[in-house]
């Protein structure tokens, strides 16, 4: 009997608590150790950029710890070594799923310093809107493409993509490259819209649309993929405030701010649409927000194709326009001019500003000190997607490891913009 | 239409603002270090302001900052403070928006943390202290966030030169190895 | 025999590269059925997605499956920039990955750094890891990366990849030892 | 076919694979090759700490349900031969016997499915 004795005292010793009869099954067991698991830089869910030390019972989150920096390629350090002009391919790098977005941030910011934010020529403003709206439709398209393809859905990825490459093919056209366009310069654009863009970009958009509308079918209520995505990485409306959540997110969550409608820039206020707003803030209304903001774009896509005028690609304002080419090779004034504005680059008065527009993860801005010379003297760039990462750790808190998809997927953190 | 928001802020705090700006569609609010903590609860409280929504939080270092075309005294020299740290703030229901400056000397980074105020703060003072070497007091874990432990110096400092690497792992056999500091062994043809 | 490619070591593939017929045999079988492990970080992940995607099709080459495990892996695609805080985690893909293996330099930020030259970025993958192909551009185009994957091919089928002579040379000294 | 033919069959086809991959797959193992895989950074942890009681009890309760699954298809395939009774047209009828004598046995399943369901040691709370 001696050992019986000391057996259930035993048990007390460790199970520390009650007595072991009126202890529920569950209770019974054993506490298991804390397991800390990599979900590392080189993980397909992590797009290859962030590390998460997860500390998990069992399956269930207890904590994490996230890493981001793996892809941190300085775009501040380079930026200042550049012209004004040179940034620009380095702002296609950043959110390089929605490359022609940052550069028209970037134009922008340089030429609020400047003073020549209203005086654009016409035609500009809405070649701006145009490729903005193309390369938001390509941000979406990966992003849900993508997260549906983490969940298992390769045919709604191949279907995505495919309508990706379409819109690719006409970038290509219109900018020379299928991803890293470069095209937006100081003051307007590189060169016009080819001949027959209008055309194309109809054609294309009808094809999207029958796409969209049998991915929705597909998707929408599909039994698995609403069980993974409903109710998960939910988020408040004040957290999403507090936390600087903008973009499609704090949209999920109900937060009703889009810099297009609130704070109007380029040609937006001629053009309407509406903003969609989730409820829940989990990652299903994300994907659905993502969906309709899709369709707003291919509405948007539509109005600027009858409004567009015809008009100069530059503003004829000497600082920052190259001289016509003829003019170039025949005086010497012109030719010194060239020379002066490629070498030394646009000659931004000496000040600071920050101008914003609407990334598709939401406020994207750049911050820029200019100190008179071709080069910026600081440009920092206001990256949503190293802010909603930075939600990241609080959403996955007691969920499971397999919730951690679709959270990252629908968060769209990209590498270059996050870790800049 | 935010200039109120000035006008409300010196009102307020006059002894906190050392001067105040509205230059490219921005205003800019220079507030001594002591009374940050004080002006931004109060920005963020206050019903006319509501500043809820963080934007970013970064710093300007003006070390031999010469801006052309502008009177030589607004050069920078060693009596003036060489980092600037910005707070930008905006709100959702009012949408008017206001940068917070702070100006640090040299020797002595230190700004109080906004990441108690603003959650999104927390990564993005992590970021400014990794990048430029400003210390925020009471921040919850204030390390290193795009770079790793190892590095030393902090990049983005106008004396820190741009390529200056300091690598982790190389190969061993590599004609120039920067961790070994020394050439490969010449490959004198297998035997 | 297809183009000549320099290899870093030139007197190694010369020295080791002689094959007989039989040893021809699963060089072939391993051309034509190259599992990936797409190491992807930036915005050549974009282009890779192109590549695999519906219209240029990794498929017809064999290489489509992406293995996300380096044991199950013999090509490593190192697709975006590499910096310095991912090279020890680069390295140690590569140590776990089976031999033999092969090395894509996709883009050209793996291949040289690109126009990042700064204190982060690391100035191409080979300085961690011997690579086998380079692939320029930035991204490049679907159609440069399936002819670099032929390329690849050919130097398999030649047994001229890094980790091929690697391998032949321990065995070579192993059994020179031997004698 | 002979069951014993398809045994040899099986196990020659995997043998001579394995074998092949042996033979000719080259070795070359290093300290870093043996390393558990953790994406790329370095592994926490031993592997060898204690595990929550649930994953053992889905890998019983899967294995459970699997083989009733694996049981279905030599049924399957038998099924017509079941029916002792040949329709009017001279196909063998839907056999009643034969498919009851599945019902039973899913019926057994469905019941210790229903106690598990209960005592909640499907879900992950």
């Amino acid at each position: 009997m001696a050992n019986a004795g000391d057996l259930s005292g035993l048990k007390q010793l460790v199970l520390g608590r009650k007595d072991v009869q009126d202890l529920s099954d569950t209770e019974q067991e054993l506490p298991p150790d804390l397991m800390t698991v990599n979900m590392g830089p080189s993980h397909p869910a992590m797009h290859g950029t962030v590390r998460i030390v997860l500390t998990v019972d069992g399956e269930k989150i207890v904590k994490s710890d996230i890493h981001p920096g793996y892809l941190h390629r300085c775009f501040e350090k380079e930026s200042e070594h550049a012209t004004y002009t040179q940034v620009f391919p380095y702002t296609d790098r950043l959110n390089y799923v929605s490359p022609m977005i940052n550069n028209c941030g970037w134009a922008m910011a340089v030429e609020k310093l400047m003073g020549l934010t209203g005086k654009l020529p016409k035609r500009v403003e809405y070649i701006r809107v145009i490729i903005s709206e193309m390369s938001r439709m390509t941000d979406h398209l990966t992003c849900i493409g993508a997260s549906a393809m983490e969940l298992g859905a390769f045919t709604a990825f191949l279907y995505f993509l495919k309508s990706r490459e379409w819109l690719y093919e006409l970038l290509e056209k219109i900018s020379g490259a299928r991803l890293t366009h470069s095209y937006v310069r100081v003051g307007g654009v590189a060169k016009d819209l080819p001949a027959d863009w209008d055309a194309d970009l109809t054609h294309c958009l009808d094809k999207i649309v029958g796409v969209i509308d049998e991915v929705e079918v597909m998707l929408n209520n599909n039994k698995i993929f609403r069980d993974r995505m409903a109710g998960i990485g939910a988020m408040t409306r004040a957290d999403a405030i507090a936390s600087g959540c903008v973009g499609p997110i704090a949209r999920a969550c109900g937060v009703d701010y889009d810099v297009r409608r609130d704070h109007p820039y380029s040609v937006y206020p001629e053009l309407e649409f509406d903003v969609p707003l989730g409820t829940t803030g989990d990652c299903y209304d994300r994907y659905l927000v993502r969906v309709e903001e899709l369709k707003q774009c291919i509405r948007i896509l539509r109005q600027c194709q009858k409004q567009i005028p015809d008009g100069p690609t530059m503003v004829d304002d000497p600082r920052c326009s190259l001289p016509p080419k003829t003019d170039t090779y025949n005086t010497i004034e012109s030719m010194i001019r060239h020379f002066k504005h490629i070498m030394d680059g646009v000659r931004v008065p000496a000040g600071e500003g920050y101008a914003f527009v609407e990334g598709g993860n939401g406020e994207l801005g750049f911050f820029v000190v200019a100190d008179g010379t071709g080069r910026p003297y600081k440009a920092y760039c206001r990256s949503p997607s190293f802010v909603h990462l930075s939600t990241a750790g609080a959403l996955i808190h007691d969920h499971f490891i397999a919730d951690v998809v679709p959270i990252f997927g629908m968060i769209n953190m990209i590498g270059g913009e996050c870790d800049k | 239409m935010s200039k109120k928001v000035l006008d409300a802020l010196t009102a307020k705090f006059p002894s906190a603002i050392v001067r105040t700006a509205s230059a490219n569609g921005d205003e800019i609010a220079w507030i001594k270090r002591d009374d940050l903590l004080a002006v931004a609860k109060w920005l963020r409280d206050d019903p006319a302001m509501a500043f809820d929504a963080p934007v970013f939080c970064t710093c300007i270092d003006w070390l031999d900052w010469k801006p052309q075309h502008r009177p030589p005294s607004e050069a920078w020299n060693e009596t003036k403070p060489r980092f600037t740290v910005c707070y930008q703030l905006r709100s959702v229901a009012h949408k008017h928006r206001i940068r917070l400056e702070i100006e640090l000397p040299e020797n002595d980074a230190r700004c109080a943390s906004l990441a108690e105020l603003w959650s999104a703060f927390n990564w993005q003072e992590r970021e400014t202290f990794d990048m430029y070497g400003i210390k925020f007091d009471n921040h919850p874990d204030l390390r290193r966030i795009y770079l790793y432990e190892e590095f030393v110096g902090y990049p983005l400092r106008k004396d820190y030169p741009k390529e200056k690497r300091q690598p982790l792992v190389r190969r061993d056999d590599l004609p120039i190895n920067p961790i070994k500091g020394q050439h490969a062994p010449k490959l004198e043809g297998n035997k | 025999m297809g183009v000549e490619l320099s290899t870093t070591r030139l007197e190694d593939a010369a020295k080791w590269a002689k094959q007989g017929k039989l040893a021809r045999i699963p060089e072939w079988g391993r051309k034509f059925s190259l599992f990936t492990y797409p190491f992807v970080t930036a915005c050549c992940g974009m282009e890779f997605m192109s590549v695999a995607g519906p219209k240029y099709d990794l498929a017809r080459f064999g290489a489509e499956f992406p293995r996300f495990s380096p044991r199950q892996s013999d090509l490593l695609m190192i697709v975006g920039t590499i910096t310095e805080k991912q090279g020890p985690a680069l390295k140690r893909v590569y140590d776990q990955m089976a031999e033999p293996k092969w090395v894509i330099a996709f883009g050209v930020c793996a291949s040289t750094g690109g126009f990042y030259q700064n204190y982060h970025a690391m100035p191409g993958a080979d300085q961690v890891i011997p690579v086998d192909v380079y692939i320029p551009g930035c991204p490049p185009r679907p159609e440069q990366v399936l002819d670099a994957l032929i390329m690849l091919m050919d130097r398999i089928q030649d047994g001229r990849g890094h980790s091929q002579l690697r391998l032949k040379r321990e065995q070579v000294i192993a059994s020179g030892t031997e004698e | 076919m002979p069951a014993g033919l398809a045994i040899v069959l099986a196990v020659g086809f995997c043998g001579l694979f394995t074998a092949l991959a042996v033979l000719v797959g080259p070795k070359a193992t290093n300290p870093d090759k043996l390393k558990p895989f953790e994406c790329g950074s370095e592994p926490i942890g031993s592997p060898r700490g204690r595990y929550s009681v649930r994953f053992y009890q889905v890998a019983i309760l899967f294995l459970v349900f699997d083989i009733e699954a694996a049981f279905m298809y030599p049924w399957a395939v038998l099924y017509n031969q079941l029916s002792h009774t040949t329709g009017p047209n001279g196909l063998p009828m839907i056999s009643v016997f034969g498919f009851t004598e599945m019902l039973v046995f899913v019926a057994i399943l469905v019941v210790a499915l229903a106690y598990v369901w209960r005592k909640k040691a499907i879900g992950w709370e």
